[in-house]
């Protein structure tokens, strides 16, 4: 197991060192140079069986074990290539929905377009549902074959990019709210949608807001029954097994490097303070890289728990400002004059306020710190859930 | 003339309070001026106000709370630095033109070493105060020979130029010798309050407009303000607002706060400006992450405060050791 | 007005040069010690007309103003002197209680005996009933002239030593908490009262639990009406004007040196890290004196806001942590080592270890930092209170 | 011999689940003598059980859970030290005393100035362990010339002495020259690693009995465990917890951590420790601040584990120097 687990990581690293892209951080200043390296390195991955390891054995590129997984991105972090942006909701989100959902029908139809370079985004979050899902607004209804839908989605990534939408919406006002929740495949061609970039504070844009108007979507392109939309979306939330953050964890503890030459450039060296708070926050780093991995192999043993994921989620969120932190202080008045961003550059640029603005995007997306707290305090520790309905109190403070 | 802290926030809040967040820099640099602002520490002499610290700490207070652009600090800067040469046959004069919102601009850096960087506005300027622990003077705009460098910051509601002078040319000297060491710890000093209250004003007004934002929004069928977590937080940073505004006041009527005392004031002030407006950004959620709503503009200035004027490591470890050398037995 | 505060100042000093006790410090290391100490010192303030300066004119050594109480505090924090703490009850909590609610036979019979040296306690906090005094449980049922108590009181503040307790109970099981509450003044020579002292976790002892078994209380020992006892005890909580965190704060400030000669004694002069973290704290120990000044100058001008009381306690409770958590840290495995700590010796005396875990009585007694930050969100910031009535959530997170 | 780490922590909790937190010394000490625990890292060719790092992690671990009195981390150092000494002659009989209980003791001060301070059970001790980067020795117990000084802590779960020999005696060496620098090393790294085990069983005890008690407690008609910013307190301690238990458990299978780790590994722990103990006896109120309550016995053996071993401030600086010269582009 270990020997063949160690031959692959030699093939990976060779292969890379023939494919990989370079001086992508240098050229990624713009969204078309962005969009050009993120599609020909996927290109280039599905090409070499590289693409879609997590894929079940039936599809090409797939079969690989999750220690195997674990193995390929270790690789990619150590050969520091373009995270795979453009293309993750699609083999990840997309594709694990349609496994699990799909009629052989749909996956004969969607699965192959997502080798090929088809983009999906997902319209899940809403102007007012964001970390309260089940409070979603955005109307389905039935006329004959289509579902006609009207609504606005928020916070779809890469949306502005993408080729289709994995949609959730509500079909009826059941008193349960996830009751009345449907799951289509909506065509971003079609007629009545509007997708407009997010503009991020640090100037990125890779979320978009989908405006829908009276958008037909025909009755075949719906996922799971009438009213499962809840249980479909659970499957595309849950379809990322936790290589992300092992990925990331491993990408953070490699750009050490840029604080110690900030450390150095300024010549601080000597400074017992801020060597301190550098140890410490390597220290962090490596155990934000063992918990995340410590994760996924309680994943591959299948022990995990409710909750697991949000520890790892959390302690990599609050390490990765710890991090762009150091950097700002440490970067001075120098840290604050503009820089342009590299699209697609990750987490840790080294463009200083950049990167700590964008960090943001992990304490409040895909679930934000609060609700990752929420999650362990109730499902791993067994406190009480939030209360459901209340009364404000009187005069008692 | 004697105004109180409240009359002074009173008069910004009428004039700043319908223009909304980071107003237009010309229209508010007139009005500043018009409203007589910039004369508010020139002496009565010289046609100024008289007022003292606390009501230019209510001012700068107040342009934080806005997020006002333009070079209001430095041309206190200046006014403060001319009103100081007493000799000097041209003073009423540029004082009354700075008074009148002629820019006079200075840097914000809080570096010693003589560049001239982090100068607000200087491409409207004409004037700009070179400050050093041997000369204090004033360099007249020149055609030849200088070069100013815009350096655009994240905070856009800060405009920042480098300015360098190719020929080493005197300027007008404002003090020399003893005399421009104390005008030189009174100018960085005044620098390093102007920045504690831009901050604290900044502070108080994004924890406001995220008090409101909880209020308002819901999640899971009730208001986010419900949420006790969210709560405690927020009285957290109600509470390190009060005590750092409790100090800020305090040192603007202390007899002679030391330059350390103001720099550890001013470590505190943006500490905490920049604390709050981490935590609005985190508690508006997604909204607060995008270019739309206001939580990045304080967020981006918190910062930039931060690094202005010397940061919280120097002048934390320069408040420690004076500390150390004052605590004894 | 300025001139004649400078005028007390001038002639308290004096006095105090003259009168304060020396070497307190030294000898307090026994209870006997501690309570001859404290007894000597509040009898000779009385006698210097300094005891009781919060108390109306009407009375020996009252009459004034807050303002003047602020000089005569402040002298007492530059002296050094012990804090009254033996007498502190009786002279703000039971003193305010009895000039508000007392009938005229009640304040002849009991306020003079306190200038005397009569020592009063609380029994207002119960096992249960802690945060939530409204939820106390300790009864009291009337059989003719007297009312027969039964119950346990905790955390009464030198119950132990003390003569005289003011005494909440339930008289009645309304359903509004607060309308069922009784106040009595209880002699604890009656029979049926047992005092123990609570250990506290760094040695000290100044608390008592009280156990009450079948206590009469004559009729006319009670306070306000049968009842009403929610709104006297308001009265005793709020009896504490604000001085006590002036001058705790004052004594802080004082107290850096302690911290200055660790520093020099590990030789860390020069380590900038630790330069920072103690600039820091002095810098925060002066916006603690600077809030708590503040506020008594909101009250002196009548101008307080419910809430602005929490934000005082709350940043000197913090503070006092960190302070005391630096010497600690400083302090290194020599503040490890067990040293007998100074009764009465006040927040920071130096035995680190003990003056850490002595900080916690500020952060948890007379109102949590937890319900000083509901106060501070609901009363100063307008937040809603927390829920009265509540179901807990079903499946949904 | 193999056992896996659950098989270990059940064993523990088998054989202390009972005895409750603090047993009783004596009794504890022969029970972790009876179960082989002494016998845990010796090579199974000198009779011990061959077990690596991550056993001993466990046992370490599952001492602090009950705040296990006595020397075993002093002892577990002496016999390490012991089994090293390859051609000494009385090495295999003292190592199986040493397995089978009799005390051993060792400094636990991290400090390398080569007093011997913070040594646990040094009254009871036979041999005491003495290292320095040129010679690793064993000191017998002196009838003459030997002084040993109880330094009461205020944690009462250890009980530490100072000890000194008046004549410079030898004692038996154990290593010299390289192979003491070497050992030296690995004894300060285990030294470490046993007290971040400590601390972690420590810390996850008292976060446990610290829910325990925010279910049962009520306050305001509810069990404080509904309130909302205790629960998300609680959950950013669990989330700081499982992160160093997490690095615990990867340090322990590295192949070669350096001492700079393994401190930085202890700082973490014990940072973490120390939070968690101070977050529980805030939360737990008023009983948490009385000596009835175990919470103090916690927090006080979390602070002493601070200090011992060389402090936080030590360890970080020397993870950062480490860092510095590993972080190369």
């Amino acid at each position: 197991m270990t020997e063949a687990l160690e031959k692959l990581r030699q093939e990976v690293r060779t292969w890379l060192e023939a494919n990989a892209p370079r001086n992508w951080r240098e050229t990624c200043t713009s969204h078309e140079a962005f969009l050009d390296t993120q599609r020909s390195w996927f290109a280039k991955l599905v090409e070499g069986g590289y693409g879609v390891p997590h894929w079940p054995a039936e599809w090409p590129g797939g079969g690989r074990s999750l220690a195997e997984q674990k193995v390929i991105y270790e690789e990619f972090a150590r050969a520091d290539t373009p995270r795979l942006l453009l293309s993750f909701m699609s083999t990840y989100h997309a594709a694990s929905t349609l496994f699990e959902w799909g009629s052989e029908a749909q996956q004969r139809k969607y699965i192959p377009r997502i080798l090929q370079g088809e983009i999906w985004c997902q319209g899940f979050s809403e102007p007012n549902a964001g970390s309260d899902l089940a409070g979603l607004r955005t109307r389905a209804e039935r006329r004959g074959d289509v579902y006609v839908v009207n609504g606005q989605k928020l916070w779809s990534t890469m949306g502005q990019f993408a080729d289709k939408c994995l949609l959730l919406v509500r079909t009826s006002d059941e008193r349960a709210k996830q009751a009345g929740l449907t799951y289509l495949l909506l065509d971003l061609k079609t007629k009545g949608v509007t997708a407009r970039p997010i503009r991020q504070i640090h100037g990125d844009e890779e979320f978009a807001e989908l405006f829908l108007d009276d958008v037909e979507v025909p009755v075949e392109d719906r996922l799971g029954k009438e009213g499962q939309g809840w249980a479909v979306a659970q499957s595309t939330l849950s379809s990322e097994r936790g290589l992300t953050l092992l990925e990331l964890s491993a990408r953070l503890r490699g750009s050490l490097w840029r604080l110690a030459a900030l450390i150095r450039d300024a010549g601080r060296e000597a400074d017992p303070g801020v060597l301190r708070d550098f140890g410490r926050l390597a220290t962090k780093i490596d155990a934000t890289v063992a918990i995340a991995d410590q994760f996924l192999a309680t994943r591959i043993a299948g022990e995990e728990r409710v909750g697991d994921a949000s520890l790892v989620k959390l302690t990599y969120s609050r390490t990765l400002r710890d991090f762009t932190s150091l950097g700002i202080r440490l970067g001075g008045m120098e840290a604050q004059y503009h820089a342009p961003i590299v699209f697609g550059g990750g987490m840790e640029t080294g463009n200083w306020m950049a990167d700590f603005m964008n960090s943001y995007a992990w304490t409040i997306a895909g679930g934000s710190d609060e609700i990752q707290r929420n999650i362990i305090a109730e499902r791993l520790l067994g406190m009480p859930r939030e209360p459901k309905n209340w009364t404000l109190a009187g005069d008692v403070a | 003339m004697s105004l109180t802290r409240a009359e002074l926030q009173d008069a910004a809040r009428k004039a700043f309070g319908e223009t909304g967040l980071a107003p237009d820099a010309e229209q508010s640099w007139a009005l500043i001026a018009d409203l007589g602002w910039l004369m508010m520490s020139v002496p009565e002499a010289l046609e100024g106000l008289g007022l003292g610290a606390v009501a230019a700490g209510a001012i700068h207070s107040e342009f934080g709370r806005v997020l006002m652009p333009g070079p209001a600090i430095a041309q206190m800067l200046a006014i403060e630095a001319l009103a100081a040469a007493d000799t000097l046959a041209v003073r009423d004069e540029l004082i009354a033109r700075a008074m009148a919102g002629e820019v006079m601009t200075a840097s914000l850096s809080g570096a010693v070493d003589g560049r001239l960087t982090c100068v607000p506005d200087a491409d409207r300027a004409s004037q700009f105060l070179i400050v050093s622990d041997a000369r204090v003077s004033l360099m007249p705009r020149a055609d030849a020979g200088m070069k100013v460098t815009p350096r655009e910051t994240w905070d856009r509601t800060r405009r920042l130029f480098d300015v360098t002078f190719e020929h080493n040319a005197d300027g007008l000297v404002l003090a020399e010798g003893a005399a421009a060491l104390a005008l030189a710890e009174r100018l960085r000093a005044q620098l390093l309050f102007a920045l504690a209250g831009d901050s604290l004003g900044g502070a108080d007004a994004i924890l406001q407009l995220t008090v409101d934002y909880l209020m308002v929004r819901r999640q899971f069928d009730r208001p986010l303000a419900m949420f006790q977590a969210l709560k405690h937080r927020v009285a957290d940073m109600k509470t390190v607002l009060s005590a750092t505004e409790a100090l800020f006041w305090a040192r603007a009527s202390a007899p002679a706060p030391s330059l350390a005392d103001m720099g550890a004031l001013k470590a505190n002030a943006t500490t905490v400006y920049r604390a709050i407006a981490e935590e609005a950004v985190q508690l508006h959620g997604g909204i607060g992450l995008t270019m739309e709503h206001h939580c990045h503009l304080f967020l981006k200035r918190a910062m930039l405060n931060c690094a202005l004027g010397g940061d919280a490591d120097r002048w934390e470890e320069a408040a420690g050791r004076q500390m150390l050398a004052q605590a004894v037995a």
